[in-house]
């Protein structure tokens, strides 16, 4: 009856997997994970890169979140869009965002985009398909902009406009009639809105707001929320109840006591 | 009585198998989509929405699966198109008939009960739909029946199917049936009220259920007879 | 639909609902599936009324078998059958509603078939044959103008039917519906036919840029007041110069 | 059956008003039958926040153990109390780590963080977190409680309008779920105090 | 096909077990004590897999005697069956996973008062007043919800015990032939009649 | 070569083929006691394509989720029948409605339980009654129950693995008393003094039998029906709502009344637990 004290290590922890196994031999049948049907696009303008994002999380035929964030930060001048699994999306880009800023700090030189995507293709190949992130990573470096989209097992491609995701082919509609080499910032940026919406409006898996990151030499602009065609209305009424609706069999109140000290606490967080 | 036809299952013993067995041939799909009915004392309020989808793409904007079948009775079919507008068109065919035959309209509750009998005729190849039949019955009070696909039914008072039935029913059990409120005043819902409701039901359903959205349609059965309201919906 | 990257290339026509647990898996006598098939159709309603488009082309396979391949067909004055999937279904479907337009003319009464009828008719097919477990392995679009009513219709293997002002059927569903929703929902009265024909053009290159099933070899009918007329074969521009300049699929 | 579903159970978070509140049903069974009405899926973390765990009962128990070590490890290092935020960041982690083998619960956080902001929270069984501004739901009823939440909730809630919101929602969406119910209990958490009340709710 | 149940009373845990060891069609033994004493004041009804449950039983027992002998202190039924639970949580992720239910009924004597933990092969444990597992938990369940008070005596859990056993010769399809009786109070572990 | 000529010969299965006319006009005394036919698909085995989207535990896409779920339960005692049901329908583990009457009114004098499909126990219910009635204008006199019974047991044992799925007690008072079967889709026929059927009989059995006495009063009866019902809503998931009873008698069937369980908990709740030891009253019978 000894206690481990257990000390995070790094790396998957496959303690449940054969319990999992020996569940599923039993007939039950294992649960879904939160996806995100997604457009995704990507594309390069005069300038820079220019990113686009839907906001909608979807579990099954659910909406399990109506505005969340799937253009992932990666370092200062490199960000990524994620379609897939969410969970597999935000944490193979917090891996690979973590090692580069090591590699950053070691090498005291700016990320190049080239970096990102050799981690990135080396850690899913590695897991040949099972982490299911599909990416599009774009950013500038001293090769100027660059564009690269990268599938779930590993394999990358090199293209001036991209998209991905469910909704990717009716982005990619909106693209291959309107894309032409060298467009302003401007017309980048509704391009990719209107591929966005485009995947919005046709791709159930994908809904709600237009996020929008526009990548330059030395500057990046993130336009969370740039455009938001499906505002919810007003409700036809409130369903505000009479307190005391709902009849109660017992109560206790944890009253928290304020302490104020004489010294300035230090912000530590 | 012929004693041997009661033990005849001949009819089922004849093999079905007439024409080559199709191997990936799947018959039905889901085509998502929900509805609502709310019965009130002089009204019925039927409320579908028009999306028609296949997979992840949106086959139709405005494909309405909310059928005028009688002057007194409208039925909302939920799951599989195609299905819901065969079952709809042999019950046109067969209220036809009955009118024929009788010289009357036939009653909401008859024609329950038919579409009850008309689903299990097919309880082997069952109808892939998911139905709400609002009408008013004779005595022109509201009246709702939900159905399953093999033809098990209910009157009821509310009720929503399709693909958000689930969102929507607990809703409906709240604010239409009132259920776990404490003190709730019992009074009959007003027709206004019944379709404010419907609407929140629906731009509710719509923000969760990826099936559901483009247009609303309802309708209201009264007495003097039908009419249709349309409204927007989200188209995401 | 799965919406796994990499199955999308399956999408489509061909891989629809097929079920997770095959119960007939060992119960075959003989397996049906679309041998020389067609791909997408477009159609949408304008001003002066319904245009369809479509290519030329019938693959068996990846392999691009027939390159004249009439998919749009007129059937009686005012309507034209669109289809995608398998061509010799499709060729039964034109010996079928042939022979109702047949019969129609010799009762010699005066009437024809709307294209309401002739799409009732369709659809009732369609689905009786699904219920047969003997399905046409077809997604037919349906375009015609009676007077002054402007219709277009879809039905496909399983009976599914819906009309709307815009439709595409195969991988057209994906990558022209989009353009075709944007540029014509509310405009359906409005839009000229020049318009329309841009439209038109505009989603047949994206289709014959990103469809490996397609042609540049395309023919176009329109229905108005005054009758069917099917243009073509005619062929789009296209651009192919985008990815100058970028070398394989890395840094 | 899948096996979210093996043992039942359900739980919701709210914002309201400088307060969020989060509740929880009390069903323990195996399958269709209960076998116990005292089993409530919400665990205090610290004494603002919350974690609610719907999903199997065994991992219930195992991953409220283990984030009671790792809060109490946090705080006797770095001698604070775990910020809601992080708290959600720390379950998500633990929950990721197991990727190819995970545990079968879905967590919600609802808390006040150290300037008695609301924050909710919820996560799919692989920690993909939500940040929700409105309402999270986990468990069997989640599609019931999607959809009541969403016509119920309206912004700004004092604290006693929330919790007859997140009452009324609780108690209506398990009343459509065979697998939870049997009571309900509700916390609201205000910069005051912490009101907790047992619901009286269907027993079948 | 094992039944366990077990009543916890004002002072006491009664608990009851069948006796009967099947394989494949056939009784092998009429006689079997399905149950382990965790220490004096704690007892441990098992049922599952053939082998893994008089296996899992007595590593438990060991472990907690274990405890006993190095620390000196007696275990709570709270802390046995918690200490219960989580082996079988951590088995259940090995290899070959023990597939035993479990009931920890005890008299706790630090608080004076008796306890019954419901135990599943999946490691879920909740503490109940009553329990039972196995097919025989669907017939008498109903029956404990409609007699079992929190202060029952223990005469009347005899009787109430009886009634469930009764129950379960008319209903159930298996013929469990004799229960064994234990009751758990503040003098130890005992076996009764009925 | 078979399919070949089945290529060229009529199909019988298709719907236009059933006459339109068979339903209003023509009246054919044969077939009024015919089985019902049914489109069957067309496919190699179509029992195995229904199982395939209705049973539970299918992952076709489409299923076709039925409902079910229920605790029902008769007995025989000195006053006649007690005939007690739940009224919760689950389709999956979600719960499509709570007021379903699962006690289903034949005739005046017959009562049928639902449980399993309840499209195929109302269907084949109805269908008894129009025999029933049948027999009845025929004989000018009643079926007995066990008559009846048998009626039902032979339908569905027609069709005995299609994939019908019912369990259902036929009650009444006929020439010989109060009568009690059991029919089930397998085709079984059984005549008894106490059955409960569904997902939750096991937990209605356990109070049944424990209160179970010939002699009970019809209150006593009828208190310990309701109270196996609330008994078994309270531990079966898939069982709840309110609960049905009714009171057959010589006269016919009695409703006794709906109460709905989720008031019914707490009612119960502030009720004391009856004592174990002694002769007490198990019940407390109100009014």
């Amino acid at each position: 009856m000894t206690t481990r004290l257990e000390q995070p290590k790094g790396g998957f922890n496959f303690d449940n997997y054969q319990r999992n196994v020996f569940l599923e031999q039993k007939g039950i049948t294992l649960p879904k994970m939160t996806k995100t049907g997604t457009t995704i696009v990507g594309l390069i303008y005069k300038d820079g890169v220019c990113l686009g994002a839907d906001t909608r999380a979807t579990a099954g035929p659910i909406v399990a979140d109506k505005n969340c964030e799937k253009i992932h930060y990666l370092a200062p001048n490199i960000h990524c869009c994620g379609a897939g699994t969410a969970a597999d999306t935000e944490y193979t880009t917090a891996l690979i965002s973590s090692q580069l800023e090591l590699h950053r700090l070691t090498t005291g030189r700016k990320s190049r985009v080239a970096t990102a995507l050799i981690m990135l293709k080396q850690m899913l190949f590695r897991y040949q398909g099972h982490i299911g992130a599909a990416l599009v990573l774009g950013g500038y470096d001293i090769n100027g902009p660059c564009l690269y989209t990268i599938h779930p097992h590993g394999s990358t491609d090199k293209l001036p406009y991209v998209t991905m995701g469910s909704g990717s082919l009716a982005a990619m509609s909106v693209f291959e009639s309107r894309w032409r080499k060298d467009l302003e910032r401007q017309e980048a940026i509704d391009l990719v809105k209107d591929a966005i919406e485009s995947g919005i409006f046709n791709d159930l898996g994908s809904g709600s707001n237009v996020d929008v990151t526009v990548i330059e030499k030395d500057k990046v602009d993130v336009y969370r929320n740039y455009a938001k065609p499906n505002e919810r209305g007003q409700k036809e009424q409130s369903y505000k109840f009479n307190r005391g609706t709902t009849a109660i069999l017992k109560e206790s109140i944890k009253d928290l006591v304020i302490i104020t000290e004489g010294i300035e606490e230090m912000d530590i967080s | 009585m012929n004693p041997v036809s009661l033990y005849d299952i001949d009819s089922l013993t004849i093999s079905p198998v007439e024409a080559p067995v199709e191997r990936q041939f799947y018959p039905y799909a889901d085509n998502g989509g929900t509805s609502l009915a709310i019965a009130g004392a002089d009204y019925c309020l039927v409320a579908s929405d028009t999306r028609q989808s296949s997979g992840y793409s949106i086959s139709s904007r405005y494909s309405p699966k909310a059928f005028k079948l009688t002057e007194k009775a409208v039925l909302a079919t939920n799951g599989f198109f195609a299905d819901g507008l065969a079952l709809t068109k042999r019950l046109g065919q067969k209220l036809e008939w009955y009118k024929h035959a009788h010289d009357k309209e036939m009653s909401t509750r008859a024609l329950a009960q038919m579409l009850s009998n008309t689903l299990y005729y097919k309880r082997f190849f069952p109808y892939y739909v998911f139905n709400l039949l609002g009408g008013i019955d004779e005595q022109g009070r509201g009246v709702v029946y939900s159905y399953d696909p093999v033809g098990s039914y209910e009157p009821e008072m509310y009720r929503a199917g399709g693909s958000a039935a689930s969102l929507v029913q607990p809703f409906l059990d709240n604010q239409v049936g009132l259920k776990n409120q404490q003190g709730a005043q019992r009074t009959p819902l007003p027709l206004d009220t019944a379709i404010r409701i419907a609407k929140d039901a629906f731009t509710s359903a719509t923000e969760r259920d990826i099936y559901t959205g483009d247009y609303l349609e309802i309708f209201v059965i009264r007495q003097e007879g039908v009419t249709t309201e349309r409204i927007d919906l989200k188209k995401d | 639909m799965d919406h796994f990257p990499l199955n999308w290339d399956k999408l489509g026509q061909e891989n629809r609902g097929k079920p997770k647990n095959d119960i007939f898996a060992d119960a075959i006598t003989r397996t049906q599936r679309p041998i020389v098939t067609g791909t997408s159709v477009i159609a949408l309603k304008y001003k002066d009324g319904v245009m369809l488009a479509a290519d030329m082309l019938a693959s068996y396979g990846s392999l691009a078998r027939f390159t004249d391949v009439k998919r749009l067909y007129p059937v009686g004055d005012f309507t034209v059958l669109g289809a995608s999937g398998d061509i010799s279904d499709f060729q039964y479907t034109k010996h079928l509603l042939d022979t109702v337009m047949v019969e129609e003319y010799y009762t010699n009464d005066g009437h024809v078939l709307r294209t309401q009828n002739i799409y009732e008719y369709l659809s009732r097919v369609m689905y009786n044959r699904r219920s047969q477990f003997n399905p046409l392995w077809n997604a037919y679009i349906v375009g015609g103008y009676n007077n002054d009513e402007k219709f277009l219709g879809y039905v496909d293997l399983l009976g599914t039917t819906y009309q709307s002002s815009t439709i595409a059927t195969g991988f057209g569903a994906y990558l022209a519906q989009p353009i075709l929703r944007k540029a014509v929902e509310g405009k359906e009265d409005t839009l000229t036919e020049a318009e329309a024909v841009e439209i038109l053009d505009s989603c047949l290159r994206v289709l014959y840029y990103r469809d490996a099933r397609s042609f540049n070899k395309f023919q176009r009918a329109k229905i108005t007041a005054e009758g069917v007329e099917i243009t073509g074969p005619y062929k789009v521009e296209s651009q192919w110069g985008f990815a100058e300049g970028i070398r394989g699929y890395g840094p | 059956m899948s096996i979210m579903e093996y043992n039942g159970g359900s739980v919701v978070a709210m914002v309201g008003k400088n307060c969020v509140a989060i509740a929880s049903d009390k069903r323990l069974g195996v399958q269709l039958m209960t076998v116990s009405t005292e089993f409530p899926k919400i665990f205090p973390a610290t004494d603002k926040s919350f974690i609610g765990l719907p999903g199997l009962a065994t991992d219930i128990q195992t991953l409220s153990e283990r984030f009671r070590f790792k809060i109490n490890m946090y705080k006797l290092g770095e001698e604070r109390e775990i910020e809601p935020r992080t708290l959600a960041h720390m379950v998500s982690s633990t929950l990721y780590e197991r990727r190819f083998g995970p545990y079968f619960v879905e967590p919600i956080i609802a808390g006040l963080d150290k300037h008695n902001q609301p924050f909710i929270c919820g996560m799919d069984l692989i920690g993909c977190i939500n940040f929700a501004k409105d309402f999270v739901v986990g468990g069997t009823s989640g599609e019931s409680l999607f959809g009541i939440c969403e016509s119920l909730w309206e912004p700004d809630l004092e604290p006693e309008d929330l919790f007859e919101v997140i009452s009324q929602s609780m108690l209506n969406a398990v009343d459509r779920d065979c697998l939870s119910g049997w009571g309900a209990i509700v916390h609201v958490i205000t910069p005051e105090k912490v009101i907790t009340r047992t619901l009286k709710a269907r027993m079948d | 096909m094992d039944c366990l149940i077990g009543i916890v009373g004002k002072d006491f845990v009664l608990t009851a077990a069948d006796t009967s060891a099947a394989r494949s069609i056939t009784v092998m033994k009429s006689t079997e004590d399905k149950s382990r004493d965790l220490n004096k004041h704690i007892v441990m009804l098992y049922s599952g897999e053939p082998g893994d449950t008089v296996h899992f039983a007595e590593y438990i027992q060991r472990n907690i005697r274990f405890y006993e002998i190095k620390n000196g202190i007696e275990l709570t039924p709270k802390a046995a069956a918690t200490f219960t639970r989580k082996e079988l949580a951590t088995s259940l992720r090995s290899r070959k996973p023990y597939s035993v239910n479990l009931l920890i009924a005890g008299y706790d004597i630090t608080t004076l008062s008796s306890h019954l933990y419901w135990i599943d092969y999946l490691g879920s444990s909740v503490s109940v007043p009553f329990a039972a597992h196995g097919y025989g938990a669907y017939y008498t369940l109903s029956l404990l919800d409609r007699y079992h008070r929190s202060d029952i005596s223990l005469d009347e859990a005899k009787i109430l015990i009886k009634k469930c056993i009764d129950e379960l010769k008319t209903r159930f399809i298996i013929n469990l032939a004799n229960f064994k009786i234990k009751v758990a109070d503040k003098d130890g572990i005992r076996e009764i009649e009925i | 070569m078979d399919s070949f000529v089945n290529n060229f010969k009529k199909s019988t299965s298709t719907w236009e083929d059933q006459s339109l006319l068979d339903n209003f006009v023509n009246f054919d005394p044969v077939k009024e006691f015919s089985l019902p036919t049914f489109d069957i698909p067309s496919c190699l085995n179509p029992i195995e394509f229904l199982k395939a989207h209705t049973d539970e535990n299918s992952t076709t896409e489409c299923r076709i989720k039925l409902e079910h779920g229920t605790t029902t339960l008769s007995f025989k005692f000195q006053g006649g029948i007690i005939v007690a049901a739940d009224s919760r329908a689950s389709s999956g583990s979600y719960i499509a409605s709570q007021t379903v009457k699962k006690i289903i009114e034949i005739n005046p004098y017959l009562l049928g339980t639902m449980a399993g499909g309840a499209a195929d126990c109302s269907f084949w219910e109805r269908e008894l009654g129009r025999r029933c009635r049948l027999y009845e204008l025929r004989n000018k006199e009643r079926i007995s129950v066990a008559a009846a019974s048998k009626l039902l047991a032979n339908m569905v044992y027609a069709y005995k693995g299609m994939g019908l799925s019912m369990g259902t007690m036929v009650t009444g008072w006929d020439k010989t008393g109060p009568n009690l079967f059991y029919v089930d889709s397998d085709g079984t026929r059984l005549k008894g003094d106490l059955f409960s059927v569904g997902s939750g009989s096991t937990f209605a059995y356990g109070v049944l039998d424990s209160g179970f006495d010939y002699e009970l009063s019809a209150p006593e009866a009828i208190e310990l029906g309701r109270r196996s019902i609330y008994q078994a809503t309270f531990r079966d998931a898939a069982s709840g709502g309110s609960i049905n009873v009714y009171h057959v008698k010589q006269d016919g069937w009695e409703f006794i009344g709906n109460y709905d369980v989720g008031d019914l908990h707490w009612e119960y709740q502030d009720q004391p637990k009856p004592s174990l030891i002694g002769d007490v009253p198990m019940f407390n019978i109100q009014s």
